[in-house]
């Protein structure tokens, strides 16, 4: 499906969301809250189909993070990119590990690297810090290790 | 039918068996396939291709001269922080002030060898070396002066 | 859920444990351990010798590449990438080149682009030449470890002779290569080809015929196709699974348009269809290097760029294949000469998280050659 | 002409004179068991070096050729070092068992060479019942491992050991099965008998078909009870580090290791005594001449030569197939092997009654 039928298609569900024009592929912003049952329609709909979740990370942006997911098809093989803004002090959003399974171990990282707390998440553990890891989260643009300098 | 199945498969499966051991066999009693080098000992004939990326040198000519500016690009292009350009100011004989480098520190241990220095160097000052063997027992013999103890910048070189 | 056990996060209090009431054994494959090829760590627990529950722990060797990578400008970065998946280092310096590339919008020259995929194609052979060995290794079997290095090392001679280096080369840079080819390139590549062609069938001979082999890789560590686009799973992961995901024939970049090749697809699911699938890849890529070795147009190796990279403002995102699967590398620019944010999907990552599904119910040695097919490389993990 | 057994005399009548009976008996004793252990020192050694080798040259490597002339003293090099090397016993280890166990692979190592006839008259234990002898003795080689892999406190070990009891309680039967198929062509469990019936031809010539399936039989649960890959289940490196001796270090370790190749000389040696002859020359019927030039070649050299061939086939096993899981090597036991070897004595039982061998 090309992107402007997308987009048609994406208006007739969710009509709140917003779109962001440029970049090669469709991108949609949407609420957190309308987030779960979006994305089983993304998943479950025959002609969206959106099978593969290939890309799923957060931005810091220092006054907001945006969760980012990125889409793909096996079946039509078009691509879409979701994000979600979320609130910085108290970041919390709706698994989508129950429909894309892979979504499981990039929540945990996310979790760890920007402490974005995944609502319903089977297993929400640290998986690459240090266990009883305490502190802030090292992808947020504040961190700072004085003891393992990152920057040069 | 079982039996038939039964036999069948273990002499198929005893036939691919000893066609791996046949190639086994094949390398133990044909030396000439070995293909391992004797490292140390080969130090003589062992030649590593012109582009090897070993360590970053300053190549001097017999008058102790350099093409270095001191214009840190090579500072600025390195990802670690492994070069350190520290410049002076010479007066040369018509009284003007020139830039020059006091000293060009290279830090070894730092180095990836990436190459993004010798590509960023605008007058060709410094190359890649072929030398690979390394290792000292201090690690500050690996910081580096790249340029020799009383060179100048040669003539022509801006 | 299908968490069925608890398992204890804390690795070293999972050594001294066992769970009383279950009577479940808990034993750690790593963090050191021969067949991890790393630092990877899985606590897992067992029934007598078969698997209830596999439980990666990461971050051995996390090296916050991604953070990294937001103090370092356009071009310094892409080396940093050699050291995600240093068996396909070429692969990762070429998507962050063309995602650079595409936010520049430039125009790579024909010569660098053939360049660059001949690199790539003998990057994966290298890749699936040492995966070959160790998987036998894996396996119990030395002997083909050493085999596969001989054709490997023919490989890494030619990488050092046109780039300098063996594993790490650092080649790839914004708008083209960073050097010609070696004057020997061609003649080197093509007497290669030729090795390879001579010593092909003794992989057969020595491993893939083999009936022990065959019995260990059969019917073992199945993964439906349905469940490995779930989880997120390409390369030859997904492939052995029947789903068909090759970047390169879906999003061709640089001149993979220009070739013809065939893209690898078992059905099986199974180890040994991972195995193939493997193994016939290193075949189409041996097509493409020979489709192109002859053919490389003259020109410019790199396009004229300025000294200091700009990305504009947005978002880029570039999809390549390295030899494990779908490697993404998503730069968030906000206009200065460093990323805001750079994001590496790596395709280890996404390939591991399907261990713990396929192995549930196999034995220990079954783990051991599944963790082999799936050709798990660390530092891709990790980043 | 001189052989073994007239030194032998002449070394007991010496001591005779001069001491009593009792205190020769000890004299002899110690004498053959400090030959014993010489012969166990040096095998460890040569065995090793040959594996060395044999793999390398199998992965197309040279090997090791930095210690001596070839590399030759490599082994002794290695034996210097793992002499040096402190042994360390893990805490929590149940410390007696985990010191005793590598005594006892060793010592049971030592026990099987009794029986065995290294070359014309030297044996040093003809007893009648030497075959039964060998298979007894060889499977309490599992006690020493499920020690080793018990005491240790590490869970790998405990899976290796056992995982090694499983496999050489049930190779134990295919083995002695196929043995036994010679002893029934022979008539005889002692194996200065078995050899003696092997004058005019060895058995895997003389006894058609039963005799080679026994040989091949016998070969692969010989490598299964020795440990050896493919059947290195109890050790397999990749899966469980290193399987039973994961916690050994140093010389205890050393033990394993020697106890581990003198096993497989051992088995070889009685492959080669069942099916090659033994020391017994290659005889060929009626051809007395050809006989005759054969027992020039020394009976030691036959005996050595055919063992370290068996032993060569056996690390050309080890260093060609990959492993096998743990159900498959029992599959293979079970389905395979077993009815094979069962099937197999009944043929040769009917082969010896109708006199159908040579």
């Amino acid at each position: 499906m090309l992107n402007e039928a997308l987009k048609q298609k994406v208006s007739e569900l969710l009509p709140t969301t917003a779109f962001d024009e440029g970049g090669e592929w469709l991108n949609i912003n949407i609420e957190a809250t309308d987030w779960p049952a979006f994305a089983q329609h993304l998943r479950n709909d025959g002609s969206l189909f959106f099978d593969y979740l290939f890309c799923l990370t957060c931005v810091d942006w220092k006054t907001h993070l945006t969760m980012v997911y990125h889409l793909s098809s096996t079946k039509h093989r078009h691509n879409m990119v979701i994000k979600i803004k979320l609130d910085r002090d108290k970041p919390e959003i709706e698994t989508a590990s129950g429909i894309w399974r892979t979504a499981e171990f990039h929540e945990r990282e996310v979790f760890e690297m920007f402490g974005v707390n995944f609502i319903n998440h089977p297993d929400l553990r640290l998986l690459i810090l240090p266990d009883g890891w305490e502190g802030k989260n090292p992808l947020r643009k504040d961190f700072e290790d004085p003891v393992n300098m990152i920057k040069l | 039918m079982f039996i038939k199945n039964y036999i069948k498969n273990i002499f198929s499966a005893v036939k691919s068996l000893l066609v791996g051991m046949k190639r086994t066999l094949y390398y133990f009693t044909h030396h000439k396939e070995i293909i391992t080098q004797q490292y140390p000992d080969n130090r003589d004939t062992l030649i590593l291709p012109e582009r090897f990326k070993g360590e970053v040198v300053m190549p001097h000519n017999e008058n102790n001269e350099h093409r270095c500016t001191g214009c840190t690009a090579c500072e600025l292009a390195c990802p670690n922080g492994s070069i350190k350009v520290i410049t002076k100011f010479d007066i040369s004989p018509d009284g003007k002030k020139k830039k020059a480098i006091d000293k060009l520190v290279y830090h070894l241990e730092l180095c990836t060898m990436c190459n993004l220095c010798v590509e960023a160097c605008p007058s060709d000052a410094i190359k890649m070396a072929q030398t690979f063997e390394h290792s000292v027992y201090d690690r500050n013999q690996l910081t580096k002066t790249l340029n020799n103890p009383g060179s100048k910048i040669m003539d022509g070189v801006e | 859920m299908y968490r069925e056990t608890e398992i204890l996060t804390r690795a070293n209090q999972s050594t001294a444990h066992e769970s009383e009431d279950s009577g479940d054994l808990v034993i750690n494959v790593g963090p050191q351990h021969p067949a991890t090829h790393g630092v990877l760590h899985l606590v897992i627990t067992l029934n007598g010798e078969t698997i209830k529950n596999v439980e990666p722990h990461l971050g051995y060797i996390h090296r916050s590449i991604e953070k990294m990578c937001e103090s370092l400008t356009y071009r310094q970065f892409i080396y940093v990438t050699s050291r995600m998946d240093y068996l396909s280092a070429h692969i990762n310096n070429q998507a962050c080149a063309l995602c650079v590339e595409k936010g520049l919008q430039v125009e790579v020259p024909q010569r660098a682009q053939v360049i660059r995929v001949l690199m790539a194609e003998l990057t994966r052979i290298a890749s699936h030449e040492l995966w070959w060995g160790a998987m036998a290794m894996d396996l119990g079997a030395f002997t083909p470890f050493f085999h596969a290095f001989r054709e490997r090392e023919t490989i890494n001679d030619i990488m050092e002779e046109t780039c300098g280096a063996r594993l790490t080369m650092n080649y790839m840079v914004p708008g083209g290569v960073m050097m010609d080819i070696h004057p020997h390139f061609q003649q080197r590549v093509k007497d290669f080809i030729q090795l390879y062609r001579k010593k092909i069938h003794e992989y057969d001979e020595l491993v893939t015929g083999n009936i022990i082999f065959q019995n260990r890789m059969k019917g073992v560590g199945i993964l439906s196709a349905e469940d490995a686009i779930s989880y997120g799973c390409s390369g030859p992961v997904a492939r052995g699974s029947g789903a068909s995901c090759d970047t390169r024939k879906y999003y061709p970049y640089d001149a993979y348009n220009k070739v013809q090749f065939d893209e690898v697809l078992e059905t099986g699911g199974d180890s040994f269809a991972r195995y193939l699938v493997r193994v016939r890849e290193m075949q189409q890529s041996i097509n493409i290097i020979e489709q192109l070795i002859d053919n490389i147009p003259e020109g410019d190796f790199q396009a004229k760029t300025k000294a200091v990279l700009k990305l504009p403002k947005g978002e880029f995102y570039q999809r390549a294949e390295t030899a494990r699967g779908e490697l993404g590398v998503y730069i968030i620019s906000e206009g200065g000469t460093t990323p805001y944010r750079i994001k590496f999907r790596s395709p280890g990552f996404s390939n591991l998280s399907v261990l713990g599904h396929i192995a549930r119910g196999c034995k220990i040695g079954d783990l051991i050659a599944m963790m082999g097919t799936l050709d798990l490389v660390i530092p891709d993990i990790d980043r | 002409m001189w052989s073994f057994s007239n030194i032998a005399n002449l070394v007991h009548e010496v001591l005779a004179e001069h001491f009593n009976p009792a205190i020769t008996l000890a004299i002899e004793m110690v004498i053959a068991g400090v030959s014993v252990i010489g012969l166990f020192a040096i095998l460890g050694l040569v065995l090793v070096i040959m594996e060395r080798k044999v793999s390398a040259w199998m992965q197309i490597r040279l090997g090791p050729n930095r210690v001596g002339p070839k590399g030759m003293l490599q082994s002794l090099a290695d034996t210097l070092k793992l002499i040096v090397k402190e042994g360390m016993t893990p805490n929590g280890a149940d410390k007696l068992l985990f010191n005793l166990a590598p005594f006892i692979a060793m010592i049971v190592a030592m026990l099987l060479m009794a029986p065995i006839a290294f070359a014309k008259d030297l044996q040093m234990w003809d007893l009648n019942i030497g075959i039964l002898y060998v298979s007894a003795l060889s499977s309490v080689t599992v006690i020493s491992i499920l020690m080793a892999g018990w005491s240790s406190n590490n869970k790998f070990s405990l899976l290796g050991a056992m995982r090694s009891g499983a496999q050489i309680v049930s190779y134990e039967l295919s083995a002695g099965l196929s043995a036994l198929a010679i002893v029934v062509l022979t008539g005889s469990l002692q194996i200065s008998e078995i050899i003696t019936s092997q004058a005019n031809g060895w058995w895997i010539f003389k006894g058609h078909i039963p005799a080679i399936i026994a040989f091949v039989t016998f070969i692969i649960a010989v490598t299964a009870e020795t440990n050896r890959a493919p059947f290195d289940l109890a050790e397999a490196e990749s899966e469980l580090t290193a399987g039973f001796h994961t916690e050994y270090s140093g010389m205890k370790f050393a033990l394993f290791f020697l106890a581990e190749y003198v096993n497989v000389f051992i088995m070889c040696s009685i492959a080669a005594t069942l099916f090659f002859g033994g020391w017994m020359p290659l005889h060929i019927g009626n051809w007395h001449k050809f006989n005759h030039v054969m027992d020039f070649i020394p009976s030691s050299i036959w005996f050595f030569g055919k063992t370290f061939f068996l032993i060569f086939v056996i690390m050309w096993f080890r260093w060609t197939f990959p492993r096998l899981r743990i159900d498959q090597l029992l599959d293979l036991e079970w389905k395979y092997l077993l009815p094979i070897t069962m099937f197999n004595l009944l043929l040769v039982t009917a082969v010896a009654i109708l006199g159908w061998h040579f």
